[in-house]
């Protein structure tokens, strides 16, 4: 299918520098509709910094990030977002009083764009309640539905990040490690979830990770990052048998973690 | 059946707690002496209801209404701050009750917002300036210093009006107006002196500042190095108690305990010494009785009747004793019209006591105080 | 029940409908219930502090922006009004156009302080508009030929809405209908529609992404609302609120001045109010608005009553080591010190009112 | 391709000193030493101001120091600064001989006990403040602000009822009254001492907060107080021992700030409060060393304006805050990143 | 077998109105690494929290060393010679990497020989020594959590899912970090998802569900028993995937 090879996501030479610090330099990169981009490096070597760029929290310093071929690195996050790029955030990052529905919902009413109606009532808005409720569903959270979000073990905090990410119903979906502290009888229902996403084919995912189960079981390229510059991009067996990625990522031992 | 009287002050205004209390002391202290302490006139039993007003406005317009209506007051008195007083002068209006001001300084009192249920024993801003002008007749060079505020500019402008209608030849060369929060002195301080210095002698630096006075933090500066006097305004004893470095400054001021010598204000200077822990009565509780005793002569000038009519009718033009003499309701603004005082500030080794801080230079008697009528539109 | 057509936003708690109810009845015939200018004016007094709580509390509560400068919003409102008044004469005209102006003022304002506050955050947004407000009031008694000073000015309301109107010949149930009782109607009216209106706001999805903003503005902007536009939106909305409050302040009071609409101590009767009711509920603002008011009015009468019980004691026990006790405590509840007690009671409502009446009375039903 | 790996062990350097607001302060002193024109008018507007904000200093530190260290935002502060100076008159009042004596060793003396009495009763006061007002709303901004005025309240009022209402004039210890006088210029002897003490109290803090670990360790246990005592620290004792020391510098504050007004009201403290909040947003919320430099700006703009353009001066302290805030949205030197 | 170092029994534990805890009973030996495992929302990290008086337990006793710890107060606790890494890494975002080590070492100033071991396990860590903790990548603050924790020599480590977050390679430095622990006489209680990490590394270990304990033995036994595995972890898809 032509739709599924489109480009839809690219930066040009994305930089950004901190004082004395370059975290991320110059990555040229593009992603592609049905594809998911696994993104792997060592701690600190820019994954998270990358995201914050593409998806706005972060000003580039230098470089472009384009969607559909529109120069979008001059516009905030929140509009980024309704353009289409959705992310998930590495360390937990939600409405902390509000129940888990609520957290859902809030994003589900981005999407709808319905956020500025000042006088009708939310309640009466059934196409958002529909959606919040299928997502509950999809996530397994049903029944943690009017919990509030603070006191959510660490684990379904993380859950709640990716339904939250699923409600946006983005064109570009980021995961920054989204399996960090889920157990290991929650990881296949994350996975099931991205594998759904993949198979709509018209969705383009990046996805930070440093299981290399879960990058074998999905990724259909590997990106790596180190110290801020792309050092490797293609294939994921390929770019794993690289030399500099065993030493540097993997460390001298090789693939530890089946 | 009783005379009700309504007293409103601002009790818990946090900086005018203090006046409020003489206020009432003094309103207390006048009633008892010129009831010879039965509280009773023509046989009709005065009753006072304490209200507070916290200096707001709307809170003394709502306790007045209160007062007249739920009460059912005959009279009222009040309010300590000049902005709750202006607010209060309608309902009285709408009431048809009699409101006695008190305290307020402001004279929009009996000027602008004028009506003819008010009556005001306090003195108003003109004269402290035409009492001020009185003082300095002589030629010399005049610097004011003021608060940059309305009540600041309204009172160097009466002062400016009585100096040139009571032909002083002295001559204002500079004014000075400085925040009403200011507590550092130093610039407004200096620019009065860069003006003054070059003037002709004397040179009086006039310090025309409500509430806590900057004359200390003027004196820091050493105005007299440059043969600079400083002209303090009255104050409240406390403060004045301070000044005792400036012995032989004169000023003028409103009331001052051991300056008039009629018998009202003995009995409440020994009076208020008996109760108040040996403290003679300071400005606001000789406005107090001056303002007991305008009710009580009204009352006894109706017979006895709170009609209002009868009392406007009795009090204008009512003369009424109190401890700064005898003061007169003037008929067409219904300002008491009162002697000021012009005074020195005496050496500390000549102090009998903690409180004995000014001498009489002259009583300034009223009708040497040119007080414009400014009521009518 | 007819509230649910106009907002979803339920009080959830059969006590808080009752007490609700209650107010609401007790606020609709208070000239009828409770004769006397104090009654009257303590109801008067709680619908505009109604609309003026619930309007901050659209702010501080569900927003949470803490702002010190409502207060100036107020003051834009009653001198919008007072000064078309004072100006144009005493016609209902002269009320919109002066209230038209004061929104429009308000607005700016708001816009004004929006547009910085996207420089500065939270605690700082505080100290700032504290700071602008303390400006606009001393700029007010700056101009005291178009402000009238800090003494203020005396304003005439519209003949209708003067105490010397008569709108029956005799009155109704021993009432005399007049212009006051009308004026307190008015007020009453437009303080109930203003409540409505803010409560269907709040339950509208624009006030969930409020409440998300208050909880998270990073994440709710990384999930696509552009916060910033929402947070001045929502603090436009209070300004008006406020100005609207302002406008019914200067009817009742017919006086203009800054201590009794642009003074801190406005604001923090404001800001107590919000949080004694309940902040994010708008309800509190009800409940608060209803008990600080009654706290306020009639505090001093229950203190006034204890100090002179306990001088009276102190004097019967003169000479035993419990008169300087009970002469302190005479002094403590001395009338005088009624802020004393204000304070204490805002202390011990952070200890036992953490979330304000209204979470209290829900907390009750949950449990 | 990766830079060198050597390049990945070098140590990133430490952030520099920022001086660029004392630049500031310099140019605004020499500018205004022009345009004044006259120096000895300038330097006696320099010198009362400088000394002024050391004075604001002693007052603010206290302030800035617990939002720094705690994260509360105590507007109880002014009445701390009232209960020191109420509490240097159970001093002041009954040793007036020796505050009068021509002997700068019993002024002295006297002077020193009232700072003591005062530092001794706001340093409880602090303790008491710390476990019943702030323990409970460690973390939440608005129910400080709330918790903290109703506070001020109370104690304010319980100042009114203790010492009752009425203006309480205070005098200076003889030594330390009146001025120096050179050439045209006057330097007030009060100001100097003030001066003095501001310095001392500066450098002690600065060397508490930066050469101990004190101020690490309450800045860590605002952050994350579980995990300071996870690491065996407890945190409510030092939490409770920057509140004293907070009310303790506020007394100092309020004794001096009393003897330089010359007397005193109940609302000494709260009258205060709105500058010495300007002062602490100009610093940078919860920067000692910010709030240092903001009171100097403070007091000397305050000066200068009220010299060159007094129908400014209404406005100084306000319009000095909106520059600096355009300049610096958090203040001079922000200490949150 | 010598007396274990800390044992709880029978730990009730409530937060507010909800009760979280209900009997649990967890031995962990002297000198061992005893891993602790469960879904999300077991009650692992209740129990480490219980245990660090972070929770106070509302019936039970956790005996350290034949010391009463419940009721005590957690620097006390701490001061017993117990570290504790959160699992949300408790990081100080104002101060440097430096500030942190420099507090973690109640005796001062960090050893130098120690340090240089830490930054051989985190080399990140030295780069990094002047920046604000706030500023670090995710898995940079899970190292600067751990380093806090093992600064010191201590007796007893708590460890909430360290290897949440870090790259392969640092995994390997953790696991032979832990390993060099275990020899210098720590022992460590290791709540942990991966499964991969903990088989290798533990010595005993424990199975909690539904805030009780539903399985403890050695690791080894567990490691060997696909079964049991699939019984008490669902390890079966992610294993075989
Ligand atoms: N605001 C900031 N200021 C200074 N340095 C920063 C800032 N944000 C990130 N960095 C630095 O940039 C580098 C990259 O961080 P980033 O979070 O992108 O790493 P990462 O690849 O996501 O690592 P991890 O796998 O540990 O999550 C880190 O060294 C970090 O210290
Ligand atoms: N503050 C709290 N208030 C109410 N319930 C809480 C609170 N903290 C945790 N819980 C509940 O306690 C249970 C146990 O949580 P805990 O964090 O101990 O789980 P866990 O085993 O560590 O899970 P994870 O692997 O996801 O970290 C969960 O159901 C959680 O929702
Ligand atoms: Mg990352
Ligand atoms: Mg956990």
């Amino acid at each position: 299918m032509s739709d599924s090879h489109r480009i839809t996501l690219a930066t040009e030479g994305l930089g950004i520098r901190f004082g004395g610090h370059q975290a991320v330099q110059d990555v040229t990169a593009s992603f592609r509709a049905g594809e998911l981009t696994a993104i792997v490096g060592p701690n600190g070597a820019g994954k998270t910094t990358y995201f914050n760029l593409i998806s706005g929290q972060l000003a580039a310093t230098s470089g472009s990030v384009r969607l559909h071929g529109q120069d979008v690195t001059s516009f905030s996050a929140a509009r980024r977002t309704r353009l289409g790029i959705g992310r998930a955030f590495q360390l937990t990052n939600l409405f902390p009083q509000l129940s888990v529905q609520e957290n859902i919902r809030l994003a589900v009413q981005s999407r709808a764009g319905v956020g500025m109606r000042m006088f009708s009532v939310w309640s009466e808005q059934k196409a958002v309640n529909q959606r919040t409720a299928q997502i509950l569903e999809q996530v397994t959270m049903g029944p943690l539905r009017d919990q509030i979000a603070a006191t959510l073990s660490h684990g379904n905090q993380r859950k709640l990040e990716v339904a939250m990410l699923l409600a946006l119903d983005p064109e570009i979906f980021m995961f920054d490690e989204p399996t960090a502290g889920m157990s290991v009888d929650e990881v296949p229902v994350l996975l099931e979830l991205i594998h759904q996403i993949k198979a709509m084919r018209d969705k383009t995912v990046l996805l930070v990770e440093h299981k290399m189960d879960v990058i074998g079981a999905l990724a259909d390229r590997i990106i790596v990052l180190h110290q801020g510059c792309l050092m490797a991009d293609g294939d994921p067996a390929e770019v794993m048998a690289l030399p500099l990625v065993q030493q540097a990522y993997l460390g001298s031992t090789g693939v530890r973690h089946e | 059946a009783p005379l009700k009287v309504a007293l409103i002050t601002s009790k818990s205004h946090p900086a005018f707690e203090a006046y409020a209390r003489q206020t009432e002391a003094g309103f207390m202290l006048g009633l008892e002496y010129l009831t010879q302490g039965t509280m009773t006139v023509e046989g009709r039993k005065i009753v006072v209801i304490n209200k507070d007003d916290q200096g707001k406005p709307d809170m003394a317009k709502a306790l007045l209404t209160e007062a007249y209506v739920d009460d059912g007051a005959d009279i009222a008195v009040g309010t300590t701050t000049s902005g709750a007083a202006l607010a209060m002068l309608p309902v009285a209006a709408e009431m048809k009750k009699v409101l006695v001001v008190e305290a307020a300084v402001a004279s929009d009192i009996t000027g602008k917002f004028y009506n003819r249920y008010i009556f005001k024993t306090s003195r108003n801003s003109f004269h402290d300036a035409c009492a001020g002008a009185a003082a300095t007749m002589a030629p010399a060079s005049l610097a004011f210093l003021a608060q940059d505020n309305v009540f600041g500019k309204d009172g160097i402008a009466a002062a400016r009006d009585c100096l040139s209608k009571m032909g002083s030849k002295a001559k204002v060369v500079h004014e000075e107006y400085a925040p009403p929060a200011s507590t550092d002195f130093t610039a407004p301080g200096q620019r009065l002196i860069d003006a003054l210095k070059k003037a002709p002698e004397p040179r009086f630096l006039v310090v025309a500042w409500a509430g806590s006075s900057p004359v200390n933090k003027l004196a820091n500066l050493q105005p007299g190095r440059y043969n600079i006097t400083l002209v303090p305004g009255g104050n409240l004893l406390p403060v004045m108690k301070g000044w005792s470095a400036y012995a032989g400054s004169e000023g003028s001021l409103y009331y001052y305990y051991d300056f008039p010598t009629n018998a009202m204000n003995r009995w409440l200077v020994a009076e208020h010494k008996k109760r108040f822990a040996g403290t003679p009565p300071d400005f606001f509780v000789a406005g107090g009785a001056a303002a007991a005793s305008a009710v009580v002569q009204a009352l006894r000038a109706t017979k006895g009747s709170s009609d209002t009519e009868k009392l406007i009718t009795a009090m204008e033009g009512m003369n009424f004793e109190t401890p700064k003499g005898t003061m007169t309701f003037r008929k067409e603004d219904h300002q008491a019209m009162q002697p000021m005082y012009h005074f020195r500030i005496k050496a500390k080794d000549k102090q009998k006591n903690e409180w004995d801080l000014l001498e009489l230079v002259r009583e300034i008697p009223a009708n040497q105080l040119p007080i414009p009528i400014n009521n009518k539109p | 029940m007819s509230i649910h057509l106009l907002s979803n936003e339920l009080p959830r708690s059969r006590r808080l409908s009752v007490a609700l109810v209650a107010i609401v009845l007790l606020l609709a015939l208070a000239p009828f219930l409770f004769p006397g200018a104090r009654a009257i004016n303590a109801a008067a007094t709680i619908c505009i502090f109604v609309v003026l709580t619930a309007s901050y509390d659209l702010m501080l509560g569900y927003t949470g922006i803490i702002s010190f400068a409502h207060t100036m919003f107020y003051g834009v409102g009653a001198y919008g009004v007072g000064l078309a008044l004072l100006h144009r004469g005493p016609s209902f005209s002269s009320v919109l156009i002066g209230l038209g102006a004061a929104m429009l003022v308000s607005l700016a304002l708001a816009l004004l302080i929006g547009v910085f506050s996207l420089r500065v955050q939270a605690i700082f947004y505080a100290m700032v508009t504290l700071a602008i407000a303390s400006c606009v009031s001393v700029m007010t008694s700056q101009f005291p030929e178009w402000t009238g000073g800090d003494d203020g000015l005396t304003i005439p309301v519209p003949e209708f809405l003067s105490p010397a109107f008569r709108l029956l010949e005799g009155p109704l149930f021993d009432k005399v209908i007049n212009g006051k009782v009308i004026t307190y109607y008015l007020l009453f009216v437009v303080a109930l529609l203003a409540f409505l209106l803010m409560l269907r706001i709040v339950a509208s999805p624009f006030g969930r992404v409020l409440q998300a903003i208050r909880e998270n503005e990073f994440r709710a902007e990384a999930i696509g609302y552009h916060t910033a536009a929402y947070r001045t939106l929502g603090s436009v909305l209070g300004a008006l609120g406020a100005t609207l409050a302002g406008a019914m302040l200067v009817l009742w009071l017919r006086y203009l001045g800054p201590d009794t609409t642009l003074s801190f101590a406005i604001m923090l009767n404001v800001l107590l109010i919000t949080f004694i009711g309940g902040r994010g509920t708008l309800y509190g603002a009800v409940l608060g608005s209803a008990l600080y008011i009654v706290a306020q009015t009639y505090l001093i009468d229950l203190m006034k009553w204890a100090s002179g019980a306990l001088v009276q004691g102190a004097a019967a026990q003169a000479g035993s080591s419990l008169e300087p006790v009970l002469a302190l405590l005479a002094r403590l509840v001395h009338a005088d010190r009624w802020s004393l007690w204000m304070g204490v009671l805002l202390v011990l409502s952070v200890y036992y009112f953490p979330t304000g009446i209204v979470g209290r009375l829900r907390a009750r039903r949950a449990a | 391709m990766p830079p060198a790996a050597t390049a990945a062990e070098m140590m990133l350097p430490r952030k520099r000193v920022d001086y660029q607001p004392w630049y500031v302060l310099a140019v605004i002193l020499a500018l205004t030493w022009l345009w004044v024109g006259d120096s000895a008018t300038w330097l006696t507007l320099t010198v009362a101001g400088l000394a002024m904000g050391m004075l604001l200093f002693i007052m603010a530190s206290g302030l800035t120091m617990v939002f720094g260290l705690m994260g509360v935002m105590n507007f109880g502060h002014g009445a701390f600064i009232t209960v020191g100076a109420y509490a240097a008159t159970l001093v002041l009042l009954r040793l007036g001989d020796w505050l009068q004596a021509d002997a700068i060793g019993l002024n002295a003396a006297a002077l020193g006990l009232a700072l003591l009495a005062a530092v001794a009763v706001t340093a409880a006061l602090g303790w008491v403040y710390e476990r019943l007002i702030i323990r409970p709303v460690y973390g939440n901004a608005l129910m400080q602000i709330l918790i903290t005025f109703g506070a001020a309240t109370v104690l304010q009022e319980l100042v009114t009822a203790i010492w009752g209402a009425e203006l309480i004039p205070l005098t200076r210890p003889a030594a330390f009254d009146g001025a120096w006088v050179f050439g045209d210029a006057v330097i007030e002897k009060f100001r100097v001492l003030c001066a003095a003490a501001g310095l001392l109290v500066f450098g002690a803090m600065m060397l508490i907060l930066h050469g101990t670990r004190i101020g690490l360790l309450v800045r860590a246990g605002v952050a994350n107080g579980e995990m300071v005592q996870a690491l065996g620290y407890r945190v409510r004792t030092l939490f409770v021992g920057v509140s004293v020391a907070g009310a303790a510098l506020a007394g100092m504050g309020g004794v001096l700030w009393g003897l330089y007004r010359q007397e005193l009201t109940t609302s000494i403290g709260a009258s205060s409060l709105v500058s010495i909040l300007i002062v602490i947003i100009i610093g940078g919320m919860g920067s000692v060393g910010g709030c240092f430099l903001a009171s100097l700006l403070v007091a000397l703009a305050s000066n200068y304006v009220g010299f060159l353009a007094p129908k400014a001066a209404l406005l100084s302290e306000v319009g000095l805050m909106l520059v600096v805030l355009a300049w610096r949205p958090r203040g001079l030197y922000p200490l949150t990143h | 077998m010598s007396e274990p170092l800390l044992k709880l029994s029978g730990v009730h534990t409530h937060i507010e109105q909800y009760h979280i805890l209900h009997g649990v009973d967890l031995v962990v030996p002297r000198g061992e690494l005893t891993v602790l495992l469960g879904r999300n929302g077991a009650g692992k990290s209740t129990t480490l929290r219980t245990i660090m008086g972070l929770w106070r337990a509302s019936a039970g006793s956790v005996q350290f060393d034949g010391r009463e710890l419940a009721g005590m107060e957690t620097p006390d606790i701490a001061r017993q010679g117990i570290a504790y890494i959160p699992e949300n890494m408790g990081i100080f975002a104002q101060l440097t990497v430096q500030e942190h080590l420099q507090l973690a070492c109640r005796s001062g100033k960090p050893d130098a020989a120690r340090l240089d071991w830490i930054f051989g396990i985190f080399p990140a860590l030295e780069r990094f020594w002047h920046q604000p903790a706030g500023t670090l990548s995710g898995g940079q603050k899970q190292m600067v959590a751990i380093a806090r924790a093992i600064i010191e020599p201590r007796r007893l480590i708590l460890v909430d899912e360290p290897t949440k977050g870090l790259a392969p390679a640092i995994i390997d430095h953790l696991a032979e970090a832990f390993v060099q622990l275990k020899a210098s006489a720590t022992t460590i209680l290791l709540v942990e998802q991966n499964f991969g990490f903990v088989a290798r590394l533990g010595d005993s270990v424990a199975v909690m569900d539904g805030g009780v304990i539903v399985h403890s033995g050695r690791m080894a036994d567990l490691a060997a028993d696909q079964d049991l595995q699939t019984r008490l972890l669902g390890l079966s898809l992610a294993a075989h995937q």
